[in-house]
């Protein structure tokens, strides 16, 4: 299979591509492939939400999200991973978050992509806060 | 002997410090769960349900902190994805 | 939140298209994006797969799909849904199946795909014949 | 009196059949039970591990078949996906 210049994990101040995810997955892996991606909510409450704002502990983040890269492909099996995370602001329709993986069966694929996702929200310390319509920010006391 | 640890703080923390990092000092060697202490007296309104990283990994509150060089971060619930 | 001319059930002999199913659920679902990918395993046996031919019993697969269209935003409180499956032949790296789907949180979205990929293999009526490097064609029997 | 049933064949089934339907000779109205065993008779290789569709939905094997103008078909396990 080819390799991809794509980095399997990133954080990016810049939008993300599943397009390019996608390419590399499937440069990678045949069989199953599952995408995942976040995009910001646009109502806090009643409140209109107008973009997020993602901070990071960059270097502590990049080493939790290889921790879950290596522990994902060891786990399920997976040819090939991407997790990749924006940084800064994100707007609406914007990929927040972009999970690519493939197996060669889909329930590894599935599963492989839901205990990602589950062990980024929980344990990579990124931080999101909410730019709202009016001006204010909001900011989640506990996610 | 008194040292200066420099904790970075992250997140809702910030809010609470006034910045990205701030100084704690203390006689090493000294826990985790004693530093949250000093934490505590120096800015009370934080909320406490904090993790703290050193060396960019989690550490658990018995964990002792030795060296006044090592990276020491507070971080709040993290709400990427 | 806008509509897209993209059809949400379709059998075609073109390839898919990933790249617009994933814009046309963005530009309807605000949260979480789900999407499976299928691409034909490279290997039957000790034997190379050269490339599939999917053949239907289109009016009957267009009603199944129907069917677990409106399952699936149902069942799971779906925002929106694709599921586009290729008929004739299939080369390696084309996708053979595609599904995309938006929901407010993630878990219904995984869900809701991993039950959408289960019903498809189950119930629509597509063939799938295997044309193997050695111009042989292989037939599952039992899938 | 004698019906002509047309009976559209998919997958594996038109390998055994010799194309993409057939013709089944019944006295109506028959259950999709008494087609099976027709169908058994003119190709006994086929395999019996099929679905009947009738009008395009998957019909139980005590379905009744009154109309020799219904859609009928018969579906070999699936392999899309």
């Amino acid at each position: 299979m080819q390799r991809s210049t794509l980095p399997n994990i990133l954080l990016s101040i810049e939008p993300l591509d599943l397009a390019a995810v996608e390419q590399a997955v499937r440069s990678q892996s045949k069989g199953a492939h599952v995408f995942f991606s976040g995009t910001p909510r646009d109502k806090r409450d009643q409140e209109e939400v107008r973009a997020l704002i993602f901070d990071a502990y960059e270097p502590m983040a990049m080493q939790e999200l290889t921790k879950i890269q290596l522990r994902a492909i060891e786990v399920f099996g997976l040819d090939v991973i991407y997790i990749h995370h924006r940084l800064g602001k994100c707007f609406m329709q914007e990929h927040a978050v972009l999970v690519g993986v493939g197996a060669p069966h889909r329930r590894n694929a599935f599963e492989a992509c839901m205990w990602i996702m589950d062990e980024l929200k929980s344990t990579v310390p990124i931080w999101k806060k909410e730019v709202l319509t009016n001006g204010s920010f909001y900011v989640t006391a506990h996610p | 002997m008194e040292h200066s640890l420099n904790i970075l703080a992250f997140g809702q923390a910030s809010l609470f410090c006034g910045g990205s990092s701030f100084v704690i000092n203390a006689a090493l060697p000294i826990t985790v769960d004693e530093l949250r202490c000093l934490i505590h007296k120096k800015f009370p309104m934080m909320p406490t349900n904090y993790m703290v990283a050193i060396q960019l990994e989690y550490a658990s509150n018995d964990q002792i902190i030795g060296d006044s060089n090592c990276e020491i971060a507070i971080i709040p619930p993290v709400s990427g994805g």
